[in-house]
């Protein structure tokens, strides 16, 4: 770690110039300087288009690509650089598995099994898929708090299921599954794993290999990383014997007026001029998180999070989401104010400065579940600290008074 | 701390709304719903005459949506169904666009909402009952 | 214009430290210094996840995004700045367009034109579609120098054809089709018309009402803008009538487990987190050719053009395709040399820095057409001069010596 | 001029081919392509007892896949299967990994292309012609 790294938050010109305090880290993160920087530089001096080039720009810009292709291929764990495929965001990849895997290989009387707490990105696909297929899309329910005993999948599988899609860490509970468990499930009866790793992959170490996953999705703006840049995992034989998602460009290897034959992964999945810039990005954004390492990252981020829930639990009226230990949260934490609707709530908190999400985060159906209409959310990145959670307390507990209520 | 926008007036008919209830003989119904921000509410009007008589909501919603729904009830409530269309026009305006200082008056209380004008992703809460009767008046 | 606009080349390091001849500009362009600075000063100010945002960073970066479509709007002459959908390039468009309105609205027995001059990202979509739907997809075929009459359209168009798909001006002999002809033709004949701007958007005017398409596809990065962020224009009453393509995010208005209505276009089309980076580089890039105009642009292309042809004419065994005349070529030059296999030729003019593109230039049915597997070309933005030109030239004339050919 | 690596060697064996021709009695038949170059290249080789008695090659290509082509039936023409194989190993390790200057020696004048090993976008045309022979000896 440099000193640099140290003084993180002086790194960030919006945190400190805005004075904001920035709690809405689960829609996107802050980027740090390292990783604009490494964007700038890669259109200042490497920049061209790459992929069968014959000139240096050409080449290095190829090069930069497929670091970043390798560098993520590690961060996760993937057995090869082939497995990782460059998309926009999450919603773009979970969209590809839909479509590429789901439309083609699920057919009338097949099954796939969603959990209520998925994002919108990982349920709408396949209310599609079902739709456009006949097959039937299961839902299995969490605890109240959250919590999803895998036996919850064990009861619902059968030999009919061909798809199990899970997120592994809720963006409205911060809860972690116990994907390993439910990848075994999985495999035992014959179906295929997709895991939404949204919020997981930017909050603690992923393996794909270890979990045991045949698909991992994640977005690079969750991560430092640009926006516009985003990954699909799957396993090698998986995306070899799916069809193209996206086509035309690079994606050929020959074509005629009759029709085309298909480059080798996993440029198959790639159409068009790819986003070199993005993908160096996340390269960049990658290694900033390596020279902390995940154990200062996650402490950090325990702390805050213990810090802030202590906090709240003081505070009357109000109702955290989901499991009671800090642990159970990776910096989520989703709430209620008695008698007082989010989006009020978030407008108190920006007034303050403080920055807060409200509303349904993308999981309505999680929200009806839990008889909310919609909840605030503040999440936390490894940059906030201690002071955050002061001025994030100190707005949180005028909150029912600024609102005309007596306590 | 901060200066919100959420002063007495407004808090006031959020928690203690005089017309959230249901009323009798309405002949006038209509749900108007925000769905990106999940407000929703049920509106109901009784017209004799050309006169809004009685009228009431129910429904959940921020505090600016329904503050503002109860204001626009107890202006409109005994006045033509005219001057509660060209009303709700003005109030309208004075969120999304420009009103003279004239209009404003018109909207009495409901004139302490003209802050919102500033926050593009709160308008929509604050004209939501406005829309609702307009849309339910709209051929008389 | 400002003076540094004047010094134009001094503003791409990648031009000068470099000292590259750059002339591959229809597969990328450089990005000037005031795009990069844009998106930098975007995440180092105002960046958040937009939309729904209730605090302030939120709100600004939701300006961001929608004052770049309202700009993108203006600058092709939309109707409405609800008309353009942001994607990642113009093969994503081009996509879109054949996943939502290609498959849900084509059916066995009806037929779709497009041209043998096609970017395979505007005819693989359209393959897919037929094979799909089991409707007719139908080639139509230009003169060898790259003319193509609306008379071909008028001759292979019935009542059965419900989609045209053409190239404004295509990648390889950079000729300007007559659109607003083959549009009324289209539209005469029930059909619907999809441009492929990708070469015409950077290079001259387009306007979109004029030309009475609707559809329009084109990329940032081939003018001036970062990569990873293309447009679709389409006509409003399309997009209403166009089912969504992905599903997740913000492009829902509710949700249940059994469905989802969808939010208004544009939304429904942009699913999951948006590219603000990305749209507010391509809202600096119009700025940057605004501060040119249309002028300046096209007299400085035409002129380098003209001045590469002149030359290239004195050179023996080097064939240009297309057109003899360089207002036909708007600033692409495809060429052969005589025995020298196009792979040899980039990699000789690489060795004099200069970066020219070889290959089949995603438009394999095209070669085959004009009876050669491969090509070079050379390709301008209004920042190259002369100067390139002549060490264009230089490199040249002496390929096929290079080669061992004795002239 | 700048200096390339189509030095004399490479360009006479480009544009004079000593075996771009058909074969009399080929047993051994096989295309080779390179989708993303449009190389593509018909090798055909006559096998008998053991020992590549003749071969030729027809087709498409950059100069370095037609002039490693005509180099390598330069050098295997003549020998035997187990050799001309080894020789292939050889000759892609060096332009896609590493080999011993002894190594090297064995590929004759083929060893000039060696340069190629750092141009990621041509090595697949240099080894063209020795993947091509590999792939329909793999059996032998
Ligand atoms: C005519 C044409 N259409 C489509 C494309 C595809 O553009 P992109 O790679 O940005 O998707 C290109 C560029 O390569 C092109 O020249
Ligand atoms: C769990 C989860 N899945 C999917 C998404 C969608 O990510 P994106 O908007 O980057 O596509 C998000 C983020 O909003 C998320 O939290």
């Amino acid at each position: 770690m440099t000193i640099e790294d140290r003084k993180i938050r002086e790194n960030f010109p919006v945190l400190e110039e805005r004075q904001v305090t920035y709690l809405d880290n689960s829609a996107t993160t802050q980027r740090p300087p390292c990783v604009i920087k490494a964007v700038d530089d890669y259109y200042r001096r490497s920049n061209a288009n790459p992929m069968r080039g014959l000139y240096e720009l050409s080449i290095e810009s190829t090069d930069a690509y497929e670091n970043a292709r390798a560098k993520v291929a590690d961060f996760i764990g993937a057995a090869s650089d082939r497995e990782i495929i460059f998309t926009r965001n999450t919603t773009e990849s979970l969209n590809l598995i839909a479509y590429s895997y789901g439309m083609n290989f699920l057919h009338e009387g097949d099954e796939i099994i969603i959990t209520i707490m998925e994002h919108h990105s990982n349920m709408l696909p396949w209310q599609q898929v079902a739709k456009h297929t006949g097959c039937k899309l299961t839902y299995i329910y969490p605890e109240k708090d959250g919590n999803l005993p895998p036996e919850r999948l064990e009861e619902a599988i059968s030999d009919k299921t061909k798809l199990v899609s899970v997120t592994q860490i809720s963006n409205v509970f911060g809860r972690l599954n116990d994907v390993n468990a439910f990848a075994e499930i999985a495999h035992r009866n014959g179906a295929v794993i997709s895991v939404d790793g949204a919020q997981s992959v930017p909050h603690i170490p992923v393996d794909v290999q270890d979990l045991d996953c045949d698909f991992m999705s994640f977005s690079g703006h969750k991560m430092f990383a640009p926006m516009g840049i985003g990954v699909l995992y799957a396993k090698k034989e998986l995306l070899e014997k799916m069809p193209p998602f996206l086509y035309g460009g690079e994606m050929i290897e020959y074509v005629t007026t009759e029709g085309a034959t298909y480059n080798e992964v996993p440029h198959k999945f790639e159409a068009g001029t790819v986003n070199v810039g993005g993908a160096v990005g996340l390269s960049a954004a990658i290694d900033f998180m390596r020279r902390f390492g995940w154990d200062e990252i996650q402490k950090r981020e325990l702390e805050v999070t213990r810090y802030a829930m202590e906090k709240m639990a003081e505070v009357p009226h109000v109702n955290i989401i989901g499991a009671s230990d800090p642990e159970d949260h990776h910096g989520i934490i989703t709430f209620t104010i008695d008698d007082v609707h989010p989006h009020d709530i978030a407008e108190i908190f920006n007034s303050n400065g403080v920055a807060v999400r409200a509303g349904h985060h993308c999981a309505q159906p999680l929200h009806k579940f839990l008889g909310a209409m919609s909840t605030t959310r503040a999440s936390m990145a490894f940059y906030n600290d201690k002071e955050d959670i002061d001025i994030f307390i100190s707005a949180l507990k005028n909150i029912r008074s600024e609102m005309g209520y007596a306590d | 701390m901060a200066n919100t926008f959420y002063n007495e007036i407004l808090t006031d008919h959020n928690m203690h709304p005089v017309h959230k209830h249901k009323i009798d003989g309405a002949n006038f119904t209509l749900e108007g719903v925000n769905p990106s921000c999940g407000d929703d509410i049920n509106l109901n009007l009784r017209v004799e005459n050309g006169i809004v008589s009685d009228g009431g909501f129910e429904g959940d919603g921020c505090a600016i949506s329904q503050a503002s729904c109860d204001m626009m009830l107890d202006i409109i409530i005994g006045k033509p169904i005219k001057e509660a269309k060209e009303l709700a026009d003005i109030f309208i305006r004075m969120i999304t666009g420009k009103v003279t200082e004239e209009e404003k008056d018109r909207l009495e209380e409901a004139s302490i909402l003209q802050d919102i004008s500033h926050m593009p992703s709160r308008t929509k809460c604050a004209v939501l009952g406005w829309h609702t009767m307009d849309e339910m008046l709209k051929d008389e």
